[in-house]
């Protein structure tokens, strides 16, 4: 059974993830009240870069930093559960996956550093910073989430959740959740947040010298992080699914939300984010973790 | 997408990426670009036929070369083309790019872009207005369809005649070979910093 | 037997190098390495052989000094012996240039000798001898490049010897209370001791150790010292000269004191346990901002070594299986992966010749391939990817801590990983990434016998990080030696009962990860690799050397974070240091310089002796 | 500019009669005998003086108000064989433009620099340094500002052949109906 979930997973992750991409143009397309590509617009965009007759490198490192980069992504949706659908969880619990969500911004940044584009590098740092920003809250939503459960494994904290709505980590650890979803869009990268990859200020960043079937590697590692962020919002707040389909709604509801503030935000200074995020989100994160404390003795 | 695509498609997806997702490279060279927010925003909406403007050359693939070229900027034009990968696409934005335009006898203004850069279509007109870009968008997929739009393979085969023509014009243009990789540069002796 | 003849083969080993350098550069070279080499394949055959030797019998105290060797001294010795031998590697090329070289490697080699020693050593006098004998050759070694490296070394000196009185304190007021000074037999006597002497010996012993092993507030001498050693040296000082300090509280606290005694240090949240969790968490997250802010590569990595031991006192504090066992693999970890990173800096600073500030440097993954190697390792190491060894033990420790209900010690942990990850990546970026500047053109690799250990430590990270086993194994032999309940763990994997961990199934996890993107990169066409200077700078030319921005990496950052980790605890040493100094000012004009005065002061001094011994009816 | 007719400016204070402009021609007058003021409409000044006066009449200029130079330009006079530099000052609150105007040779055209008085005057004489020619001494950065390596005679000046140089650089076709 687990060799269909080994081969089912990255496929569903990387199917749902590059229609998540396709949604977003459209939704913020017709937000900003204009018609937008057609759903399928990533598709074409692959195939594009995919069939380019010329890619450019700047080395080993650079390969290789991409290479790592969506393979770590695709290492760390094995181990997160979807609905029921677990293959690897058995070899890996949530401290697992919270280090091996580190691989593949570590080969983002080797291959952006590796560039030898000032953009890229400060790219690089503002990514950095804006990951210490959010990190801070999003640790200790977890460490309310573990304790109160009393265990690491991931899916035993969705099984705990399965019974009924009461029993979600929205409904028994509000103030962890409500600090994670007030620093989601950090995590996503999305609008607010998105000063890692900035058009206008330093030319998209990392993204800066990524063409070709590079940047398909930074598009899907990029979708596949999106997924893996909210699947893991689900699984700790939302109740994880009781299978699949419901599993797929649930993240829906999530990414449209983080859509929405995507479409009206403008982009704030990272000096700005690191401080947000060290104000309310971890302030809330904090008073969670001491309720679940106090709640625990 | 119509049914009847689907055969077109398959026959070629390649050409059905090129034509669907042409990312253009945002680059303001001369007056035209102030035609470029209204088409890319809502009032126009250029994502619809797939064009987004793409901040840097690695990614793009339409290369809309908007109003007058001044000498300077010819120089920016050239080594923006060169970091563009192949397939890519040129268009010339207006009638300065054509013959010059009104800056026809101008001291520093070329005349003909397609001596310097190899242009697969050109839009007429002092500032034409964005359903003109729309039109020509749908004139480059028909010339992708029928491989015509070979604007990088004109270059690439008679790269000296191209780069004959710029050293004539921009004798001191520090310049990496196209499609070779090696770097011809040389420091250029008069881009003094400011002391 | 062999015990003695490996000790006397590494200190008298170390001298036959010195009257060798007076002869031949080539033979003290050699015999340096021999001695390293026979050294290490010595303490190799002590594994699993309980051997106890009294080497010499003290008349006076009327106690006899033993050497011993229990699974927790071979474990450190190993560690020791490894990293001396891959430093004096390390040290023939990088020290070609340098003057003194006999004296350099003797001091070397008796530094190495003097913490086997401490190891070995089966009672607190031959402890207390070697641990002397280690200040002091490295006070030497630390101030052999002379300028500020003399007043870094001062500053450990000093710090070194007050750590040492307290020792002296607690080994003499044990050896009186239990009669005897052997370790092994010191267990019994404790327990029946009162909680309070037992708390007094073990911070007597603390402040030795915690000033050794840089826990928070003594931890000021650590950045000046590593910054100012040699590479080579840095590299053994931070890896495991440091971390004697680790041998020395998990000989006390567990070898000597045992659970039951600790258990009665406070209760519940005054717990002495708690307490010192506490201290470590405190020496996690400050230092490692604190190394954010540095633009001095060693520097920055010394803060690490400060930072990183609280991890290791985190691990230890938990009492519980899992958590020790954490805390010593995580002392392994570090003494690998940060000896390594050192060797990394050290070669950087060879090829470049001596630059250490990082917003100088760039580009050179291109021209020293294996150091980049090395280092990008090294950093992940440190950082605890998975599949390295920091992960492993990083996971043992986070597991221990929130089993144990501690969720704010986990998280001072975790956030200690953000700052690490931020930190150590712009040591190798602005080092290794970027452009290469035209002064560093033509850089050459560093030399084979310098790469050969950056190669095998590399080669150590990746195994013990795929295996942790093979290491938790031996600890798994400590804790029963020091009468603990062992860690039963596979060669990769964690039994259910304790969580969720496979190395192997990451591992698999990884590569068939990695496999997808690397087939779908050769499908495509192969790519053309470009100059440095054909990147995009929209539309203009880059002229070389102008493009310099890896300086002031996290300049925004810097604003919020500043403020927060400045070093106050530095800054009282010196108030103190200013302080003291006018008191000894005022004491020293006592001392007028006529004789008739010191008289009258000795006829005071007797005075007061009697009418206290009077006052006291003796 | 002030708006006479109306009597009215735009920041909306009733500027005082035409009496300042007479008032500073005057003064001009008297302290700078060799300089020819005249007042062709009310708000306008004009001064034209020798090239080594120019310095103390921009200095004198500056010392009564007029604080802003505005531009340097220059005009060909080919038959003449001159160059003449017009420098452009304005008084915020004299609400007047004062133009001071010298002449300087045309063959070897060498001029002052007055970058001690205006900083920003650096540019203008760079440009005029590029399209004219005119050496400015005492101007640290006289690089060129549009054109790149330019050899030959400077574009702007009258026996500079626009078409003819279009068409050997560009290649431009000669148009046949104009």
């Amino acid at each position: 059974m687990w060799v269909v979930g080994i081969i089912a997973l990255p496929l569903l992750a990387i199917g749902v993830s590059v229609f998540f991409l396709g949604v977003s143009r459209k939704v913020t397309a017709r937000i900003q009240r204009r018609y937008g590509p057609p759903l399928y617009q990533p598709v074409i965009d692959v195939v594009k870069l995919l069939a380019q007759e010329e890619h450019v490198s700047h080395g080993m490192v650079f390969d290789a930093g991409m290479v790592l980069a969506l393979g770590g992504s695709l290492a760390t949706v094995l181990f997160i559960p979807v609905g029921g659908l677990h293959p690897l969880s058995a070899g890996g619990d949530l401290l697992v996956i919270l280090y091996l969500m580190l691989l593949p911004p570590l080969g983002l940044a080797l291959a952006a550093g590796a560039a030898e584009n000032p953009n890229a590098s400060i790219g690089v740092s503002r990514k950095l910073i804006l990951a210490l920003g959010y990190e801070v809250p999003f640790l200790l939503a977890l460490l309310a989430v573990m304790t109160q459960e009393g265990t690491t494994s991931l899916v035993a904290i969705a099984e705990a959740q399965q019974p009924s709505v009461l029993e979600w980590g929205l409904v028994r650890a509000p103030l962890s959740a409500l600090a994670v979803a007030l620093v989601l869009p950090a995590m996503l990268g999305l609008r607010p947040f998105d000063m890692a990859t900035a058009p206008q200020e330093i030319a998209s960043g990392t993204l800066v010298e990524f063409g070709g079937k590079y940047l398909v590697l930074a598009a899907l590692q990029g979708a596949l992080h999106t997924y893996i962020v909210i699947a893991l919002f689900v699984d700790l707040f939302l109740g994880g699914g009781a299978n699949v389909l419901t599993f797929l709604a649930k993240m829906g509801v999530v990414f449209f939300g983080g859509l929405l503030i995507n479409a009206v935000y403008p982009r704030v200074r990272i000096g700005q984010a690191l401080r947000f995020c060290w104000k309310w989100p971890t302030l809330l994160a904090l008073l969670g973790l001491v309720v679940v404390m106090v709640m625990g003795r | 997408m119509d049914r009847a695509q689907i055969p077109k498609i398959l026959k070629s997806p390649a050409n059905w990426g090129r034509k669907y997702s042409l990312w253009a490279v945002y680059f303001c060279t001369g007056c035209g670009i102030i035609e470029i927010p209204p088409v890319v925003t809502s009032r126009w909406d250029a994502e619809r036929f797939g064009v987004i403007p793409m901040a840097t050359p690695r990614q793009g693939n339409l290369f809309l070369i908007t109003g007058y070229v001044s000498l300077k900027t010819l120089g920016a034009i050239i080594r923006t083309y060169d970091q563009m990968l192949n397939p890519k696409y040129v268009v010339g934005f207006g009638s300065c790019p054509v013959n010059g335009g009104m800056y026809w006898d101008s001291y520093n203004t070329i005349k003909h872009l397609d001596q310097y850069v190899p242009v697969d279509g050109w839009i007429s007109g002092c500032m034409p207005r964005p359903e003109a870009i729309f039109i020509a968008v749908t004139h480059l997929w028909t010339l992708i369809d029928k491989g015509l739009a070979d604007g990088y393979k004109r270059y690439k085969d008679n790269y000296d005649f191209y780069c004959a023509n710029q050293r004539r014009v921009l004798p001191h243009l520090p310049k990496f070979a196209c499609g070779t990789g090696t770097e011809t540069a040389t420091a250029p002796a008069t881009l003094r910093m400011p002391t | 037997m062999e015990i003695a003849v490996l000790l006397s083969v590494a200190l008298l080993g170390a001298m036959a190098v010195y009257v060798a350098g007076r002869f031949s550069a080539r033979g003290r070279n050699a015999l340096a390495v021999l001695v390293a080499l026979a050294v290490m394949v010595g303490v190799a055959l002590l594994y699993g052989r309980g051997v106890r030797m009294a080497y010499y019998r003290l008349p006076i105290l009327d106690a006899t000094l033993v050497l011993r060797s229990n699974p927790l001294a071979w474990f450190f010795a190993m560690a020791v012996a490894a990293i001396g031998f891959f430093s004096i590697l390390f040290s023939l090329e990088y020290m070609k240039g340098h003057a003194r070289l006999g004296f350099y490697y003797a001091a070397m080699l008796v530094v190495n000798g003097a913490m086997l020693g401490i190891v070995l050593s089966g009672d607190l006098i031959s402890l207390y001898v070697f641990w002397e004998i280690m200040s002091w050759t490295t006070y030497l070694v630390i101030s052999y490049r002379g300028g500020r490296a003399v007043a870094a070394g001062l500053k450990y000196m000093v710090m070194s010897i007050i750590g040492s009185c307290a020792m002296l304190l607690a080994i003499v007021s044990v050896y009186v209370h239990c009669g005897t000074l052997e370790i092994a037999a010191l267990a019994e006597p404790m327990q029946s001791a009162s909680t309070g002497f037992a708390l007094f010996i073990l911070l007597m012993f603390a402040i030795g150790f915690g000033i050794k092993n840089a826990v928070m507030p003594l931890h000021t001498w650590l950045p000046d010292a590593h910054s100012e050693a040699v590479s080579p040296f840095s590299a053994v000082l931070s890896g495991i000269l440091v971390r004697m300090g680790m041998y020395g509280f998990v000989l006390i606290m567990y070898g000597v004191l045992g659970l039951g005694l600790l258990a009665r240090f406070g209760s519940g949240v005054l717990s002495f346990g708690y307490l010192f969790a506490w201290v470590g968490a405190l020496t996690i997250v400050i230092p490692t901002f604190t190394a954010l802010l540095q633009d001095d590569s060693k520097r920055l990595l010394a803060w690490h070594g400060v930072g990183q031991g609280g991890y290791m006192i985190l691990g230890i504090a938990m009492a519980t299986p899992l958590g020790i066992a954490g805390g010593i693999f995580h002392t392994l970890n570090h003494c690998i992966y940060i000896a390594l990173l050192f060797l990394v800096a050290g070669a950087v600073e060879y090829r470049t010749g001596g630059i250490r500030d990082l917003n100088q440097l760039g580009g050179l993954a291109k021209r020293m391939p294996v150091t980049f190697v090395g280092g990008l390792a090294g950093i992940c190491g440190l950082i605890g990817v998975p599949l390295t060894n920091g992960f492993a033990s990083k996971w043992l420790i986070y597991k221990a801590l929130i089993a144990d209900g501690h969720p704010f010690l986990a998280f001072a942990a975790l956030v200690g990983t953000w700052g690490t990850i931020l930190s150590v990546y712009k040591f190798q970026h602005n080092t290794f990434l970027g452009q290469l500047p035209e002064r560093y053109k033509d850089v050459k690799e560093v030399p084979f016998v310098m790469q050969l250990p950056i190669l095998l430590l590399t080669a150590a990270i990746l195994v013990f990080g795929i295996f942790p086993g093979i290491p938790l194994g031996a600890i798994g032999a400590i804790q029963r030696s020091l009468g603990l309940e062992a860690l039963r763990v596979g060669a990769f994997s964690v039994p259910p009962e304790v969580g969720e961990l496979n190395t192997i199934t990451i591992l698999a996890a990884v590569a068939g990860g990695c496999l997808v993107p690397y087939i779908l990169f050769r499908l495509c066409r192969r790519s053309r690799t470009v100059a440095q200077a054909d990147t995009y700078g929209a539309g203009a030319y880059a002229p070389a050397d102008r493009y310099q921005y890896s300086a002031r990496f996290y300049d925004r950052a810097y604003a919020v974070i500043e403020p927060y980790v400045r070093d106050r605890v530095d800054a009282f040493y010196y108030w103190l240091v200013e302080k003291s100094e006018g008191v000894f000012e005022a004491a020293r004009h006592l001392y007028g310089g006529n004789v008739n005065t010191y008289a009258l002061y000795i006829m005071l001094f007797l005075a007061l002796i009697l009418a206290v011994g009077f006052g006291w009816g003796l | 500019m002030r708006d006479r007719d109306g009597d009215r400016d735009r920041t909306g204070h009733v500027a005082d009669a035409d009496v300042n402009e007479e008032d500073l021609k005057q003064r001009i007058a008297d302290r700078m005998p060799q300089c020819g003021v005249t007042v062709p409409k009310p708000g306008r000044l004009i001064a034209t003086v020798p090239r080594d006066g120019l310095l103390s009449l921009l200095h004198l200029l500056k010392t009564d108000g007029f604080e802003h130079l505005s531009l340097i330009s220059c005009v060909d006079w080919i038959d003449e064989g001159e160059l003449e530099l017009v420098y452009h000052l304005w008084s915020q609150e004299k609400k007047v433009h004062a133009m001071a105007k010298t002449r300087v040779d045309r063959a070897s055209p060498r001029m002052l620099s007055v970058i001690l008085l205006f900083r920003h005057a650096q540019t203008y004489e760079r440009e005029l340094h590029e399209m004219f020619g005119i050496d400015f001494d005492g101007n640290p950065r006289q690089v060129p500002l549009l054109l790149d390596h330019w050899q030959g005679i400077p574009p702007m000046r009258k026996e500079f052949d626009l078409r003819r140089h279009a068409r050997e650089t560009f290649g431009v076709e000669e148009r046949t109906d104009d």
